[in-house]
């Protein structure tokens, strides 16, 4: 089947996606693991000093942000999003200015470390460090698209260690509460750095705490991209109709270290390394669209050779941007103009730059 | 022009805003039917209806995280905290997210929000119910504090905070709320951010406050006038951004500087106004800076008449009734 | 059946108490309701400045509290654990102590609000203001038994709103996953201050959330004393035995407004507040006891000229004692002696008063 | 004595410790089978087991509180959050209950605890990686604040810190973690709490620092002293007790102190200081008392060849490959 056809695939139909889309996903999971491998090389090149990676996330991280509209709808993703910022609408160069701290980088400015993403172009809510905070803010979006009736939903990410912050445990109930568009998912890759599940939580999945909270909790392997795409879309229309959050838990795997900083054969055995291969989605989702006769040779080729040029871009790209200016450090600690409207006539334009005290 | 009470002009404060501001909502434990515990949020709740003033769960960090995520998406937030004293819990939002959101994306992202809390002792709050947490927030980047001192400032204080784009913390000294009237005008008007106000003019000494603290003061500095003592008294209003040049323009003229403050001497805000005015205007001072402040011991000792005492509950009911 | 006949009734033996025992557990719901009373009388006669009240909630506390071994066990109360603290083995005299803050106070010698109960003496854990704190505290404790061995058991109890707060689930989280014999009461009154559980939270019963932790979470009527003494035994005999913690939700009405600050009639109707009082645990049980003839004319003579002399007695101690010593207030910021074991032969004995600056 | 670096110092004062008192456990994020992403804790939990050396969950909240309730039943327990910036979730149980624990039952309980946490940046930490968090807490009644900046104060102070009936947070600036060696004695040894030291003795002008800056202001001492300027440098080492002697002697010999701190100049620990010394040795001041400390913004900007460069990760990594 030629995939210029446009009739879907029996493995399309199912699940509501056209052979285009199913491609589109299987070339940002693909597309996101190879500029993750090549974070690694820069990495151990010395080009870029710190990596932190969603290598066996990606799957799920593509399938379920693909439900939601860009640049209407909103994400707040954490470190290792970076299948999500694609599908959400940032580019390559995006994210490997953010890794090299160019002046140009759109997540910070090159003043965050490396793995902090944000856009304000595309709706994804700047990363911070501290885990687990950024879910309150996608709340707190929620929030306002309900008091103003703009149609939005709003989803958020973070592991399963993460989950366990009291943050997680006010804002879900909040958002239960006041039914709000909202999508929390949690990626759980059974390890917080070295600190396995066991000692994370005493329950199996984090899923089953949303009932608690009012909301249904749905538990989905995370190699399987589309079982996330179904789940995930059930959560999000339900968001935007009014019925209310969905928490959803991806079985992912972390593929890597916790980050270029961290040894985990201190703490994994060679055995369990080996045999989390296993639920790597990459090969998984190739392997259902080649059975189903979507990706051909011919596709995977072209594929092939647009992700390589993409990243060659991207890093050529990254490489060449210039730093930040030393000089611009010191603003946008506050708001130097006045943003939303002419100052009023009584002239508290306090944004008129409140001159730092040095 | 109408007298009204702290507490009246704050809550008007609101309103006015609210009735010009769509994108304004106030947020907060009990702030809706019940107006809030001191009543700050009275009638609000009954004029701009469950969309608009929220009854949230006891629940601080949510409040505030909530709050900034609203403000991302086209809100004002205005947040109570019931007291100054359980803004602790939040902290990690207000000092790590809140601050810091314009800064880390390069200004690609801000967070208008108000953070209003009541604080300070003198009604016998003992340790929970009565501390300044002022110098938590004044140190951290990102943020702006405000304490008013009158009616008329906190009203106009409040509206500029409102309407600023960055993160406000407003603090309102709640033995104030109800024994401090004042003149508020009925029209719109605003008190800017980051200036300071000379309350009194005096010649020999400059004693800088904030809150109640800067009625404390001017009370002194009548004492001692009869004393033949000329004191120049400066209500700061707004911590930070501090409005250095009224500071140093007085300490300059006056060659004396007494900083007052109610919170814990060690580490309190005074500390760095007090700093800043020996460095700059040491040239000017013929005496030292000297700072008057709360002793340090968790909660708030009051001055009494026999002394320090501490300022809790039984005592004061004991020896007198009513 | 007279009382003196040791033999139990069919009530007490159907949970395993003696009548004497029951007549106890009366005696102590009875003593808690006239020693609240009598906190109101003496607040509106201007004579203590504030009252927290745990009117409605002491059927719930004699009974879950009764299960624990007093001076071995542990307790983190809250503002309304009064039966917990009388049932734990402080005396009618401390509560009012505190209620006026006299030097003498056992909570905190005058220098809290009053409803802020302590006891080292008793192991009960200091009560501070800002709420659900003392969750965690109660599970350092039960960590410390159980890495210590001493066979101890820690219950906090809290409101239902409290139970919101992050540190809950952070805390709970932690126990279960190590198994900490530990158990969590909440008191479910429906509100939080003025705001209604429906705005609290999404779901009925805090404890559906214990499943979430992997920990039982049990409801129970708090107004059937018998029934918080059955399922509390159980929690407090899994914890001994290290089956790990449990959450008991007790449903229980506030009969008074939240504090002597507030006025709830602004906010709960009149039909509310009248049909609240059929809830209240007190004559329930009285009934329970009078049907099962343990509670004879006589005993409930005798009982009631008792607790009217210990509240009488508590209110003329409490008057009488003297208000702490203004130049004791800045005592105790830090230790002032070394207590653990002499200053070692280097002498580090930093307890040796870092005189504060001021 | 053997040289050892200052992380090893750190490792070997836990370890020591441990094996003197077993009441001692160890908790936090990653510090057992790991070692603490720093390895702090390496080879505790093989040495100590499961009970003594925990591996908390991702919940910093939790493990101040649950350290607060240990001890309160007879541990003694060393918390390690794995970065001084992740400290703010725990805010509330720090200052609300850790510090006042005593305080507000009357001396009826206590809270013997150690909060260990790296600070500091100089490393590419950026925003949320270089905090320095202390003057949140030196201002805190309740807490001791304690900042070593040799092997051998890192050592001595950790045991006395551990030993200690109070709270002690425990700030380890991590940029010398590997970079700063110095001689540690193998016997038991403390250093007490609340001591100053004087590295370097001089007469023209006292410089106070603490932590890595008090390494940088040695280096400085030095080098002006080819300019014929005669520093005195003190080491602070414990910030909360403050050791206002030692400070005030050494500026009343000189008559000129400079304060420098890491943090973000507004109201920095270093305020304090200033202020104490503008007030209290303001006779013998012939010249202002001046401050250098971080500039403010979030995060860290460094010292650089070319001037004031934001402390990120990628610009270094560039231009120096290793
Ligand atoms: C509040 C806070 N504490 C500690 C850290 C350090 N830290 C960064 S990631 C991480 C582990 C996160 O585990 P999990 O949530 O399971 O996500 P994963 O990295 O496994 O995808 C830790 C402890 C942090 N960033 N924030
Ligand atoms: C952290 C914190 N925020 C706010 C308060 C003020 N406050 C005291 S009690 C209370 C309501 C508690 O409700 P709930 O937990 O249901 O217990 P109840 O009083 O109903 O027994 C509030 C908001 C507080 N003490 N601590
Ligand atoms: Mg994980
Ligand atoms: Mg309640």
């Amino acid at each position: 089947m030629a995939v210029s056809d446009r009739s879907a695939s029996h493995l399309g139909e199912a699940v509501g996606l056209s052979d285009e889309q199913l491609i589109e996903m299987y070339r940002l999971v693909a597309l996101t693991r190879a500029l993750d491998e090549r974070m690694w090389v820069l990495n151990r090149a010395g080009r870029i000093p710190f990596v932190i990676s969603g290598q066996g996330h990606e799957g799920a991280q593509v399938a379920i942000t693909w439900p939601l509209r860009k640049q209407h709808d909103w994400v707040a993703p954490f470190y290792r999003s970076i299948a999500t910022c694609l599908t959400f609408g940032m580019s390559p160069r995006d994210i490997l200015t953010a890794q090299y701290a160019t002046a140009n980088d759109p997540s910070s400015g090159g003043r965050q470390m490396p793995g902090h993403y944000g856009s304000r172009e595309h709706n994804l809510v700047s990363v911070s460090s501290p885990v687990a905070t950024q879910l309150l803010h996608a709340i707190g979006i929620a929030l306002a698209a309900k008091v103003r009736g703009t149609d939005q939903v709003a989803m958020t990410f973070m592991g399963e260690g993460s989950s366990n912050q009291g943050d997680v445990h006010e804002g879900l109930n909040f958002a239960a509460i006041h039914k709000l568009p909202f999508v929390f998912v949690v990626e759980n890759n059974g390890y917080a750095i070295s600190v396995p599940s066991a000692k994370e939580l005493a329950v199996e999945d984090v899923a089953s705490r949303a009932g608690g909270y009012g909301m249904p909790g749905l538990v989905v392997d995370g190699s399987d991209v589309l079982e996330c795409y179904r789940v995930a879309t059930e959560a999000v229309d339900r968001a935007r109709s009014g019925g209310g959050p969905t928490l959803i838990e991806a079985k992912v795997t972390r593929l890597t270290a916790h980050s270029s900083d961290d040894q985990q054969t201190k703490y994994r055995s060679e055995e369990e390394l080996a045999s989390e291969k296993a639920r790597d989605p990459l090969p998984r989702f190739r392997a259902q669209l080649v059975d189903a006769g979507i990706l051909t040779d011919h596709v995977e080729q072209r594929l092939g050779a647009d992700i390589k040029a993409v990243v060659d871009d991207a890093t050529q790209y990254a490489e060449s941007q210039p730093d930040p200016d030393p000089s611009t450090a010191m603003r946008w600690v506050y708001a130097e103009e006045w943003p939303s409207e002419a100052p009023p006539p009584w002239g508290f334009g306090t944004a008129g730059g409140h001159a730092e005290e040095h | 022009m109408p007298a009204k009470t702290f507490i009246e002009a704050i809550r008007e404060g609101m309103a006015d805003e609210m009735r010009h501001d769509g994108s304004i909502i106030v947020l907060g434990e009990d702030v809706g039917k019940k107006g809030g515990v001191f009543l700050a949020t009275d009638g609000l709740w009954a004029e701009f209806g469950d969309d608009r003033v929220i009854d949230t769960p006891l629940t601080e960090s949510q409040i505030i995280g909530t709050s900034i995520g609203a403000a991302i998406n086209g809100l004002r937030p205005v947040a109570e905290i019931q007291f100054a004293d359980f803004i602790h819990p939040a902290f990690n939002q207000l000092v790590s997210e809140a601050a810091r959101l314009r800064y880390r994306s390069n200004n690609g992202y801000s967070c208008p929000m108000v953070v209003r809390a009541p604080y300070g002792g003198g009604v016998h709050g003992a340790l929970y119910h009565s501390q300044s947490v002022e110098a938590f927030f004044t140190h951290v980047p990102g943020l702006k504090v405000v304490i008013p001192s009158t009616p008329y400032d906190a009203k106009g204080l409040l509206r500029s905070s409102i309407r600023d784009d960055d993160p406000v913390l407003f603090f309102e000294h709640k033995k104030m709320y109800r024994s401090v009237r004042g003149e508020v005008p009925d029209g719109e008007y605003a008190v800017p951010l980051g200036r300071a106000a000379v309350t009194r003019a005096g010649t020999q000494l400059t004693v800088i406050g904030y809150g109640l603290m800067a009625h404390y003061a001017l009370e002194a500095a009548e004492r001692v006038a009869d004393d033949g003592i000329s004191a120049e008294v400066i209500d700061l209003r707004t911590l930070r951004p501090l409005d250095k040049e009224s500071v140093l323009d007085s300490v300059r003229k006056t060659g004396k500087c007494l900083v007052v403050y109610e919170d814990n001497r060690f580490g309190g805000y005074g500390a760095e106004v007090a700093a800043i005015v020996a460095e700059e205007a040491f040239d000017y001072l013929d005496g030292p800076v000297t700072r008057m402040a709360g002793p340090d011991v968790p909660g708030v000792l009051q001055p009494r008449p026999r002394g320090l005492v501490h300022d809790q509950p039984g005592e004061d009911r004991r020896r007198d009734p009513d």
